[in-house]
């Protein structure tokens, strides 16, 4: 029983460090219409940008917010010079630049931080706490708190905001958003930007657990689209709840279904997706798509 | 085919083979420089580099022909992909002399036949597959690294003869590296009453976070682990997840995620483990006990100077390759012409070759069938600051 | 028939019967329902209860594709048009049903296939020809005013030589002229083509010009069924859908 | 006075130019016609205006020169757009998107009496209040771009086939709806419309498009008054 | 319009190019360097893959993240067979028969969903089949991998082995292109468009979107079981990290750089696949992924519409001089009556260039790959 739990609580941090991601990814195609696949990558460098301000002597706190600023301006930059020209055309080729600035950026951080690992400082003191006999530690502790944060405030900002309703329109049809006069490039921008500086709190985030290195997030990557598609691409709640229910239901497949075994857990949030959208397309929170003819 | 230079396959001993001039000799590396496993990538190259690098700067090396020659390295990035391997080589093999210091099993396997059909050298590779150490079936390979079930089997043996009673519980990677670590370990530990194996979990490589299986394994209350497992943020995070369940065994770490500097220092306090154990064969040069060691200090000096290596690698594999570099040299000195056969047949007759970095005690022989370059290993225990020789357990 | 969408109801117990070479004509406010009740004979959307009979055949639940297999075509109410290939590209994709094969044979191109692709492009050039858009064969579509959009969506169901055609709102957007031509062409084709029409259309004009039998539907019921002029004139169909003082000059 | 001129107005899709010189201006207050086959022009004519297409010539409003804006900016100097087709946001409810056409706005206030204004225009929307733009009929749709226009307060409101699928006594209503906001606010409008006793109920004077320029520009009593047009537009 | 695009729609243009091309085919495998015929060699392998991806992507617009899977798939089986002793013909049917129908089962289900969640269907197919692979350690010889030696060239050839294995290439995967070029024009082109575009509209044109979608994704299964044949033809070697995801990715990747829903394109993205890494192997190794995002990059930037369509950008450019020296204008049609509509459209696509004759609709702009069978 014991053990049982201390799994579901594992699955619980695992699938914080997805849910991270997976929300940067909702905010950036809520706010334009793409899944971005750099989002990983952005996070990577965020976390280096942060990496490198403490190793110049800043202290933890103000690193990190120096280079979530710093990610606000780097995504609005690149949605600018880069994704503007992608926007309007076909969505495939939007999802292949993404996945070139993906290549692009995580070059670059080996370019200049090399392909070691680098040790990027906790950000909760380490220690643990005792939860129905299982143990947890701090900086789980602390990133589900993050994570339940952000996620509220993505939701405010969509449902309650004027801000989250003028990214979407922009994102669902930009020339009839335009026609009501909403500045859709300066939108676009803020959309990328946001959602690069949420980037960078997912990045620092999961940077003290799995060591800084250029390709940190690239299997958190996939598992990040999986709760996306799986929790509803609209949905912040939706999403983080995917998230959970595949590190937890990950880690109980391999520890309690023979044949699985940890080899094939990453099956498990695929036969989840299959499952759950055959009956509900539009995921488990999603909201249903209506096309009409 | 009309237009075809003369094959790799001259049999001819006074032609010279591709690659060789009368003042230089290239060699070729083909490694992963990207994606995942880049880290320890990057570092083989880096470690040759240097060691001809400071050759080279110093006049070059002097063959067994009587020429001095400077040693020129191609290195070429493959991405850990096998077809990309071998392309890589069937762009080189005409160019270079021979291959070198590359790693990884798939990539090295994706053209090992093509090798040996084409009669290219390719030798001193990272990789712990036997296939490339046995001389029948790959007359023109050799290993360096030991093989890794060597390294598990020289823990085993020295945890069968403690004489006391052990649990063991056993994370292995699934993939030829880790499977070969637990196969040599259940060797060492063949017929000994006195162990037995709790439970046995596996993760990928790519897997972000291995706390389920550390759960699990917590849970049989093994006073042993062997964790064979070569990703170091992974090690790291192994370390502390363990400890915060309470969970206190002794460890085993495989000789390139031992680092001192690199892990054991890097996870929140390992002090906690009765023992941490792992093998090796060289010093480990971030390690506190070798800061002063002139070997080391030549070593960090070279890759700065040469490769571009500024800073302490993380991985072991720069040294590796450095020493493969000193071996490559000691052929070259026995060489007597110009020739891939004759560099084979020198490479072949090392034996007690000291390399830079060696411990004591170990030695480089490329004399012995089935054996990679390197195949004597030793088991080594945590003390704080590095690592000490363990003969026995304690 | 009744058609539902979460607590919203679309249809309720509509029912009605089309005689065969009959235009038949379905109109009514804006949301009465007269696309849905389109999407239910054409199979897009599933009705919830009561049934749907082609020649007898019941066919409520099929596929669409499987009742444009057996000879059901329709338009739609906003052109769907492959804009970026050309006008006669877009044509023949009604001939799909026509053309024999499968991807077996027509990846070897054999000459049944060869053969079968030029009658058809030649009866569909005849057909565009026909209603005037023949200029604008090679053009790609998006390359048109939105006016002749519903013109090419109507020569590309008509290739699909179906034996019921339902055309949702085919005179929204044209001039005047225009719509008289098309009451010609629909004519025609109910004529020499022996095709049982269901036209949903706002133009009163045409509706009276056109339809043999009209339906009105409103909120998803339907209010009376009768001839056109019977139901300009009755005064349930002038409150809920021509409105009282529009009644004289919609006519 | 004039709120809006056009002056040899010339509009390319790529390489292809689609409107050869097109001149109109609506005066302050004033309603403009278009009027034209399909293909001739009506539609880039408007799309000129709101710089959704490369333009050429003069396009003067409220005495400065738009041409070449960026279709937000226009909107922004209260230049709003019913465009042809589905001009909805699908993915947001019915109420959203009178939110967003009332973007620009900062009168809470005015916001929500408007949007209960439009509602009342338009008692089916009312009834689908919550429903996603694109689960609306397409007569809805159309209702909810109007609707979506005038929650933006504008100035000039350019009226693509506005009546397009609408049934005859919505039509009727809606343009009543605009003949007495045109009343009320004194917006002005340009409008293109196929149903030429529509527009000519609201119209003061009228251009007439053919093959992308201007051939003849008149008021509505003189235009109706012209046989060719009678033919083409009117029918009888 | 000017030149380029023109110049190659002209039937005898067309028809000497494919003259050209095949006597190239057989010429160059003899004269060409050994390690040139072993890149265009591997460019083949990776054209049929891609060719195969832009069927189902490309052309019915399904998004397949697992393309490298059927790739890998047929590399095995082929490595298995061979590894059997197998009869080289039977290990060839099976090579794309098992992917196929691997890729029909896996369509049957995943075409039900729609949109992103055939994407997370169809990337879950290499992510798990890796593990899977070693896993099946009996047939795939796990993380080692399996070596087949047999396309050696025969004694009777008198060809060197890279030149053998460039003609197998040449012939198969030529063969698969033209039965591929046929299969997207005409009837299936069109179906596989409108399933793409609309799929309301597909249904009513009786073209199941459902069936097209499975034989979309099958079809692409059986191309990319050839490649994996083509694969263990020139690199003799197969493991689990043949089928890694990251390689689906790039697959992906060059399908768009080389042009989507293009035969020629898919041509052009398995150079792109294959030449890249070579590239930025010799400009500097240690900075493999910033040259290779920053070309993915640059590319598209310049030719949002891929590599295949730089004829038409040169074109662009040359007419957007051509017309900055001769205003013009286009008359389009008037409504008034069907007969001045008519004449008006031959004005309308006279394009003021003198190399296309007024009459010359089709020269407007380049027809799109699936038009005309002609
Ligand atoms: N898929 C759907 N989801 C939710 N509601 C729908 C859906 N389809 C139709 N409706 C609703 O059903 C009602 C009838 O729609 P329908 O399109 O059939 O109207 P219509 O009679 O064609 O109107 P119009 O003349 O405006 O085209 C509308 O209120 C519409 O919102
Ligand atoms: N995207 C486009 N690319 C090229 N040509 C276009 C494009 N859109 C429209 N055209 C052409 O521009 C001309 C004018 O089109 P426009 O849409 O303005 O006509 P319209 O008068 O609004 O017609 P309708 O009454 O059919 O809506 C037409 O000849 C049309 O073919
Ligand atoms: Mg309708
Ligand atoms: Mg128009």
């Amino acid at each position: 029983m014991g053990t049982f739990i201390q799994l579901v609580i594992d699955g619980l941090s695992t699938g914080s460090v997805y849910a991270a991601l997976a929300l940067a990814i909702v905010l950036v195609n809520q706010a334009t219409g793409l899944i971005n696949f750099a989002q990983g990558g952005m996070a990577v460098l965020s976390a280096y940008i942060a990496f490198a301000l403490t190793q110049l002597g800043a202290p933890l706190i103000l690193a990190i917010l120096a280079s979530i600023v710093a990610s606000l301006a780097l995504g609005a930059l690149i949605e600018w010079y880069l994704m503007r020209r992608f926007e309007r055309g076909d969505p495939d080729t939007a999802v292949v630049v993404t996945i070139g600035l993906l290549t692009l950026i995580t070059g670059i951080c080996a370019w200049i931080w090399s392909y070691d690992n680098q040790i990027f400082p906790p950000l909760f003191p380490t220690g643990t706490v005792t939860v129905l006999g299982a143990v947890l530690s701090f900086s789980s502790l602390g990133t589900i708190i993050v994570i339940v944060a952000i996620m509220v405030l993505l939701q405010v900002l969509f449902v309650g905001t004027k801000l989250g309703l003028a990214l979407r329109a922009v994102a669902i049809n930009t020339q009839s958003a335009a026609f009501s006069g909403l500045p859709v490039g300066r939108l676009l921008m803020v959309g990328w930007g946001l959602a690069a500086g949420l980037g960078a709190v997912a990045g620092i985030l999961v940077a003290p657990q799995l060591s800084l290195t250029p390709g940190m997030m690239d299997n958190a990557l996939v598992y990040a689209l999986a709760a996306v598609i799986l929790g509803g691409l609209s949905s912040p709640i939706g999403v983080v709840i995917a998230a959970w229910l595949i590190g937890v239901l990950e880690n109980l497949a391999a520890a309690y279904i023979g044949f699985i075994g940890y080899d094939l857990k990453i099956a498990v949030p695929f036969i989840l997706i299959f499952v759950v959208l055959i009956g509900r397309p539009q995921g488990l929170f999603g909201r249903k798509a209506v096309v009409r003819v | 085919g009309c237009s075809r230079g003369g094959g790799g396959t001259s049999s001819d001993s006074v032609a010279p083979s591709p690659g060789i001039t009368e003042t230089a000799i290239t060699l070729g590396i083909t490694t992963p420089m990207s994606g995942t496993t880049a880290g320890p990538g990057t570092c083989t190259v880096a470690g040759v580099t240097a060691y001809f690098g400071a050759k080279n700067a110093a006049g070059g090396v002097k063959f067994g022909d009587g020429k001095t020659r400077k040693v020129e390295i191609k290195p070429l990035d493959d991405g850990y992909d096998p077809q990309k391997a071998k392309a890589n080589y069937d762009q080189l093999k005409d160019s270079v002399f021979a291959m070198t210091a590359g790693l990884g099993t798939p990539t090295n396997r994706a053209w090992r036949e093509a090798a040996i059909s084409d009669g290219v050298p390719q030798v001193l590779v990272m990789t712990g597959d036997p296939i490339f150490s046995d001389q029948k079936q790959s007359p023109w390979q050799l290993g360096f690294v030991p093989i890794y079930q060597n390294e598990g089997e020289a823990f085993g043996t020295l945890l069968a003869t403690s004489g006391s009673e052990h649990k063991v519980a056993v994370l292995y990677q699934n993939d030829d590296y880790g499977k070969g670590y637990v196969e040599g370990f259940k060797k060492g530990i063949e017929g000994a009453s006195n162990i037995t194996i709790a439970e046995e979990l596996s993760y990928e490589a790519t897997d972000a976070s291995v706390d389920g299986q550390l759960t699990q394994l917590a849970a049989t209350g093994a006073d042993v682990f062997f964790n064979a497992m070569s990703i170091t943020p992974l090690v790291i995070s192994s370390l502390n997840k363990a400890q915060s369940l309470g969970w206190t065994p002794n460890w085993f770490l495989p000789s390139n995620t031992s680092s001192p500097g690199g892990i054991l220092q890097k996870a929140n306090d390992v002090s906690v483990y009765p023992g941490i154990y792992s093998v090796a064969f060289t010093k480990a040069v971030q390690s506190p006990a070798f800061a002063d060691d002139e070997d080391v200090k030549t070593f960090l000096s070279d890759l700065k100077a040469y490769a571009d290596y500024p800073d302490t690698p993380a991985f072991p594999h720069c040294a590796w390759s450095y020493q493969v570099g000193a071996t490559l040299e000691q052929a070259f000195e026995k060489m007597t012409s110009p020739t891939r056969d004759d560099f084979m047949k020198a490479l072949r007759s090392i034996s007690d070759f000291s390399a830079p970095l060696m411990l004591e005690g170990t030695a480089v022989d490329t004399t012995a069938d089935g054996q990679p370059a390197v195949s004597t290993v030793f088991v080594q225990k945590y003390n704080g600051k590095g690592y000490a020789t363990a003969t026995s357990w304690e | 028939m009744n058609l539902h969408f979460g607590g919203v109801t679309v249809l309720e117990g509509v029912s009605f019967d089309v005689e065969p070479g009959q235009v038949f004509g379905l109109v009514g406010p804006n949301g009465a329902g007269k696309t849905s009740l389109f999407n239910c004979i054409s199979g897009h959307y599933k009705p919830s209860a009561g049934s749907i009979l082609i020649e007898g055949v019941e066919v409520r639940g099929s596929r669409p594709a499987t009742l444009a297999r057996h000879g059901l075509a329709r338009t739609f109410q906003h052109p769907a048009l492959q804009l970026r290939d050309t006008v006669l590209e877009n044509v023949l994709l009604g001939a799909h049903t026509r053309l024999p094969g499968g991807p077996l044979e027509w990846s070897m191109r054999s000459p049944r296939t060869t053969r079968s692709e030029k009658a058809l492009r030649t009866e569909a050039l005849e057909l565009l020809e026909r209603n005037g858009l023949g200029w604008a064969a090679n053009v790609r579509a998006d390359e048109l005013s939105h006016g002749l959009h519903k013109g090419i969506e109507f020569c590309r169901a008509l290739l699909m030589r179906p034996k019921l055609l339902l055309l949702d709102e085919p005179a929204a957007g044209l001039p005047h002229n225009e719509v008289e031509q098309l009451i010609q062409t629909v004519k025609r084709v109910r004529d020499e083509d022996d095709v049982t029409v269901v036209i949903v259309e706002h133009h009163m004009g045409l509706i009276a010009a056109l339809t043999d039998r009209v339906v009105v539907l409103d909120h998803g019921k339907s209010l009376m069924e009768g001839t056109a002029a019977q139901a300009q004139s009755d005064p349930r169909v002038i409150e809920a859908y021509i409105g009282k003082d529009a009644a004289g000059d919609a006519a | 006075m004039t709120l809006l001129e056009l002056e040899g107005v010339t509009a390319s899709y790529g390489p292809v130019q689609v409107l050869g010189g097109v001149s109109l201006s609506v005066p302050d207050g004033g309603a403009v016609g278009i009027l034209g086959a399909n293909g001739a022009g009506k539609t880039t004519t408007l799309r000129a205006i709101s710089g959704t297409v490369r333009t050429g010539g003069r396009i003067v409003y409220d005495g400065r020169d738009i041409r070449g804006m960026r279709p937000d900016r226009v909107a922004a100097l209260g230049i709003a757009h019913v465009p042809e087709g589905r001009g909805t946001l699908g993915a947001l409810t019915v109420h959203e998107n009178l939110r967003v056409g009332a973007y620009l706005r900062k009168d809470r206030k005015g916001i929500a009496t408007d949007i209960d204004y439009c509602l009342a225009l338009f008692p089916q929307l009312q009834n689908r209040i919550r429903s996603n733009g694109s689960a609306l009929s397409g007569g809805e749709q159309q209702m909810l771009a109007i609707a979506r226009a005038f929650m933006s307060r504008p100035r000039l409101l350019l009226l693509d086939e506005a009546s397009l699928g609408l049934a005859p006594g919505t039509a009727k209503s809606v343009y009543e709806a605009i003949r007495r906001l045109r009343k009320e606010s004194g917006i002005a409008m340009l409008v293109v419309e196929q149903n030429a006793n529509l527009a000519f109920s609201l119209v003061d004077s009228a251009t007439v498009l053919e093959t992308g320029r201007t051939v003849l520009t008149g008021s509505s009593a003189e235009l109706k008054g012209m046989d060719e047009i009678r033919r083409a537009y009117l029918g009888g | 319009m000017s030149t380029l695009t023109a110049f190659f729609a002209k039937a005898w243009v067309r028809r000497v190019t494919v003259v050209v091309i095949a006597a190239l085919a057989v010429i160059l495998p003899l004269v060409l360097p050994a390690f040139a015929n072993q890149t265009i060699a591997r460019i083949g392998v990776f054209a049929v893959a891609v060719l195969g991806l832009n069927v189902v992507m490309g052309y019915t617009g399904q998004v397949s993240l697992g393309q490298i899977f059927f790739l890998g798939l047929g590399a095995y089986v082929t490595a298995y067979g061979v590894t059997q002793g197998w009869n080289i013909v039977l290990v060839f049917v099976l090579s794309l028969v098992i992917p196929g129908v691997v890729g029909l089962l896996v369509a049957l289900a995943a075409a039900r969903l729609g949109g992103l969640a055939i994407a997370m269907v169809t990337i879950a197919l290499p992510i798990v089949g890796v593990p899977l692979a070693k896993r099946l350690e009996d047939f795939t010889g796990g993380s080692q991998g399996l070596s087949a030696n047999f396309s050696k060239a025969p004694a009777w050839s008198t060809l060197y082995d890279d030149q053998w294995q460039l003609y197998i290439v040449l012939l198969i995967g030529g063969i698969v292109f033209l039965l591929t070029r046929s299969l997207v024009r005409g009837k299936y082109g069109r179906a596989f468009a409108i399933v793409r575009g609309n799929e309301a509209v597909a249904g009513s044109m009786g073209v199941s979107p459902y069936r097209y979608k499975v034989l979309a994704f099958t079809v692409a299964s059986i191309i990319g079981g050839v490649s994996g044949f083509l694969y263990m033809v020139v690199v003799q070697y197969t493991s689990p990290e043949t089928m890694s995801f990251g390689h689906s990715i790039t697959l992906l990747a060059s399908m768009v750089i080389g042009g989507a829903a293009s035969i020629f394109g898919s041509v052009l993205g398995g150079a792109y696949y294959v030449l890249v890494p070579q590239l930025t192997n010799i400009i500097d190794p240690n900075l493999t992924a910033l040259l290779q995002g920053a070309i993915l990059l640059v590319v598209l930037f310049v030719l949002p519409g891929g590599l295949v369509s730089l004829p038409r950008a040169i074109d662009r450019l040359s007419s957007r001089v051509h017309r900055s020296a001769t205003p013009t204008t286009r008359v389009p049609a008037i409504g008034a009556s069907p007969a001045t509509r008519a004449d008006a459209a031959a004005v309308e696509h006279q394009i003021p260039s003198p190399a296309t004759t007024a009459s010359d609709p089709a020269a407007k702009r380049p027809p799109t790959e699936r038009q005309g069978q002609a």
